[in-house]
């Protein structure tokens, strides 16, 4: 359980610390509020998951890249606005669908999926909003939207390799998953990269805690004041 | 003059004036002025504190201060739409703060340069800023006024907040004691100069107070202040930077030092340490977001529906 | 003299880390070799003078902000290579009279400001040309130079407050920096702020431990490997 | 056919080709092409440490990193200058380089996660460079032969310091120990494909070798690199992720294990790790670059001086 609890809280905790860099940042007030609500509901996950594991702080704050057992997907840089909504996209129909799976079962994470798929049906349903409206929104929205749905999409394979200690089925959780995006996508006027076949979908071993090289940094500026008292309580 | 004369009465009553009531036209130019700039130092002064949200040092406090930051930015949410009530609208007061036309608290125009400094606004800055804002929570005008009564709430929990952040580090180690005496040196003097100009230099304060806008004059809510923190800062273990701070038993209040206003006009006419800083990064957002609310605009107008 | 050696050193060591972030970045491979040619100088320079107070590595790793005493001029982010010339251009030239006169007298700081002068003098000339070339150029890079000239200006004053333990003669300096970066500012065509009653002359306090926000993530970026392995040679 | 009978009576006397000797089209182009991936390989090939230089653990490592990069920037202004002599500018051979015609090492689409993978890349990637780039030292065209001089002089410098670095680490902590292992584990093979494909594969070869600008098969200078890395892995206390590593007493080579070419054709394909990373910084830096270049020019042509 130790090493599905450490993906998934990882994952939250990584997107939720990106998210976080959106603070004074986002094109309209409103954004703000819901980026740092989605932030917030993440990093509530991450602190839940990582807790059945150990200390959370310890663990967020003392392992190094390496440790980290988050996907790559959640670690890429924000980018535009579009890049940020394609990463929202591509994450939280895959939370959503897994943690349905997980709180609909009788496993560890039962309780904790159940309590936050509803969360994440909210983040969803932000990201696909959001798909639309940049999506069939104007040239330059739809140009973003397409190019930040094409750059991520390599990042997507990784969702649905196994995580040991994580009972779901993974054939349904990507079927599920490719026909959500797919209907999102399409009705924002827009197309999803080709498939399995560009290789691309392939990439990532984020759970083997191979990272992008983004991620040294983001670890770097997150753990340095933590690392910089050692022994302190905050 | 009987409009007028209904106005006087209801404000002399204590009553609200609400959006679809008469009101003088200098009545309503002040109080837009005075809520866009209240707005504006929301969206603003979330810059400081965000500076800290990716090197919080513990997940608590990381959350704490997320959840604070998207507070603030709620707070402007209220504030422009009781600007709307006055008929002007967000887009216009964003051009005017985007111009500079426009100012927003000069606090912000200082740098955190360490995690104490968080605690620090929390504390100090916040809590001018609600012995500022909790009288116009009985503002005459009704929907500013409603506004204040949820932002004080929120803020006295983040004044609380901060300064059980900064309790943790004055009784932690010496590192950290010393990170929160620096930083209330550093903001006990600027949160002073929130307060504005003395009294017998402040300029709109008198029709303000007869229009039941502003209810307390600028050294009266000072010394309430300084008042209310000099046994905070003592719970905390901390010594605020004034040699001449002292109980005066005959006043009843703390007498303090002299205010370097020279530093707050710098600060106010554009010199102090970020204000470039802060309106750039406020403007680099707003033209980086252009496109994302034409396409929101866009696609509202194709499918009818409201924008984001 | 440790206050003067760790205000020097540390102007040296903050300026080299910035420009040491160009590299892989720069407009033309000439300007890789030349910007990492000049971070390299700063950094040998920045070496030699914090071990006349401590360990070197102690004193760029595990200081905290508030106790870095480098000016805010060099602390500045790169921003565009106009950017870059124009902290060169101003930190560069003052650095040279500055060793030049240090190299000039019998003080502690002789034998070394004697060499670094050289270096200095290297790097003093690269930014006068550039600055040539940038404001002499196109339209674009005349108004990208001035620019960068407006919006570092302010932090140009901090270079001539007095320093304990280093003994200059300040208004040869700061008038002699006057007169040389103006001459080269009016030969390429621009134009330097109208001068210290703009009150930004006068910002700055770096010396006093105050920076600027960008200082503290870059010193997260500098530290955070180091401080993760407590103890350990490299 | 007088010209091409001296060109090949040259070679075989293996006398250098010079610019203003007759060559045939097909070794110019070859030669182009090889030494133009050559430059590009050396500054895609300061990314992947660049990373590093922000961070590097000690002011020491610090200027020895910036230095190893500023050289390959140095290594690639050499090797521009050569291929020029060919008749082919820099700008061209960027553009091919920024659109895709022309290749870079595949070596460099791996990223570098931890401080010790900068000790790798010296150890394993210069190391490899250097086997196959010593020959090219004796290559027949002699720009690009003297040019290799200078460049195997300094990367041999730097397989040392890396070399060094792992070896610090692997004597260091126990947490120093395991990164210099874990880096190894990552470059290993992909160092070993550094030397293409196995010689039954290899497109170009032959008809390099008959010019004399290959020497060496790419199986052959791929053994010789294992032989010896084998012994300097011993002495730095690691071990390379090879089970099948074994010394072959009747053959006096190392005896290694298969090598998975799949990885390396997706790789080459544009899907490794970083393959659009790398290329997309390059790009970006070149276009951010261009007005500067633009000025520079048009500086030049003003005043009638040589551009930076």
């Amino acid at each position: 359980m130790a090493t599905a609890a450490l993906a998934l809280g990882d994952d939250a905790l990584v997107l939720s610390h990106r998210l976080g860099e959106w603070a004074g940042h986002a094109p309209v007030l409103e954004e703000e509020v819901a980026l740092a609500n989605i932030a917030l509901d993440l990093l509530g996950q991450a602190r839940s998951l990582l807790s059945l594991v150990g200390d959370e702080d310890e663990l967020a704050y003392l392992r190094e890249e390496r440790s980290f057992r988050n996907a790559q997907l959640v670690e890429q840089p924000n980018g535009d606005f579009a890049r940020t909504i394609a990463r929202q996209l591509y994450f939280s129909v895959h939370q959503h669908l897994l943690y349905g799976q997980l709180a609909a079962g009788d496993g560890p994470f039962a309780p904790l999926a159940g309590k936050a798929v509803k969360e994440v049906a909210y983040h969803r349903d932000h990201a696909e909003h959001w798909t639309l409206r940049l999506g069939d929104g104007t040239e330059e929205s739809h140009a973003r939207m397409q190019r930040a749905l094409d750059d991520l999409w390599r990042y997507t394979g990784e969702l649905f390799e196994p995580v040991e200690g994580l009972s779901v089925d993974r054939t349904a959780l990507r079927e599920g998953w490719l026909a959500a995006v797919t209907e999102v996508v399409e009705r924002a006027t827009l197309k999803l990269p080709d498939g399995p076949q560009t290789g691309a979908w392939t990439a990532g071993a984020g759970r083997q805690g191979i990272h992008t090289e983004p991620f040294g940094r983001m670890l770097a500026e997150m753990q340095h004041l933590h690392r910089s008292h050692p022994g302190a309580s905050w | 003059m009987a409009q007028e004369a209904v106005f006087d009465a209801a404000v002399a009553a204590d009553e609200r004036i609400e959006p679809r009531d008469w009101m003088p036209d200098a009545y309503r130019a002040t109080l837009v002025r005075q809520i866009a700039q209240h707005a504006h130092s929301e969206i603003i002064g979330m810059q400081p504190e965000a500076n800290w949200i990716t090197r919080a040092p513990s997940l608590r406090r990381k959350a704490i201060l997320m959840a604070k930051v998207q507070d603030e930015a709620g707070h402007g949410l209220y504030l422009y739409s009781a600007a709307e009530t006055l008929g002007t609208g967000r887009d216009e007061l964003l051009d005017k703060l985007h111009s500079g036309r426009q100012k927003y608290s000069s606090i912000f125009n200082y740098p955190t340069l360490t995690w104490a400094d968080v605690g620090a606004i929390g504390w100090l800055v916040d809590g001018a800023a609600i012995t500022n804002q909790v009288p116009l929570c009985r503002c005459s005008y009704g929907p500013y006024a409603r506004a204040m009564v949820r932002i004080c709430k929120e803020e006295s929990f983040h004044q609380r907040q901060g300064y059980e952040l900064l309790l943790a580090l004055s009784r932690g180690t010496e590192a950290q004691h010393a990170m929160a005496q620096d930083a209330v040196d550093r903001w006990w003097w600027p949160s002073l100069m929130m307060f504005g100009p003395p009294d017998a230099e402040s300029s709109h304060s008198a029709q303000s107070m007869a229009w039941k806008i502003k209810r307390h004059s600028n050294d009266e809510l000072r010394q309430r202040f300084v008042d209310i923190c000099v046994p905070q800062a003592a719970s905390l273990g901390l010594t605020l930077p004034d040699p001449d701070l002292r109980w005066n038993e005959e006043r009843g209040h703390h007498d303090f030092g002299a205010i370097d206003w020279t530093e707050f006009q710098e600060v106010l006419r554009g010199n102090g340490p970020c204000n470039d800083q802060r309106i750039g990064q406020r403007r680099r957002a707003h033209e980086e977001g252009a496109w994302v609310r034409e396409a929101a605009a866009a696609y509202a107008a194709k499918h009818g529906k409201a924008t984001a």
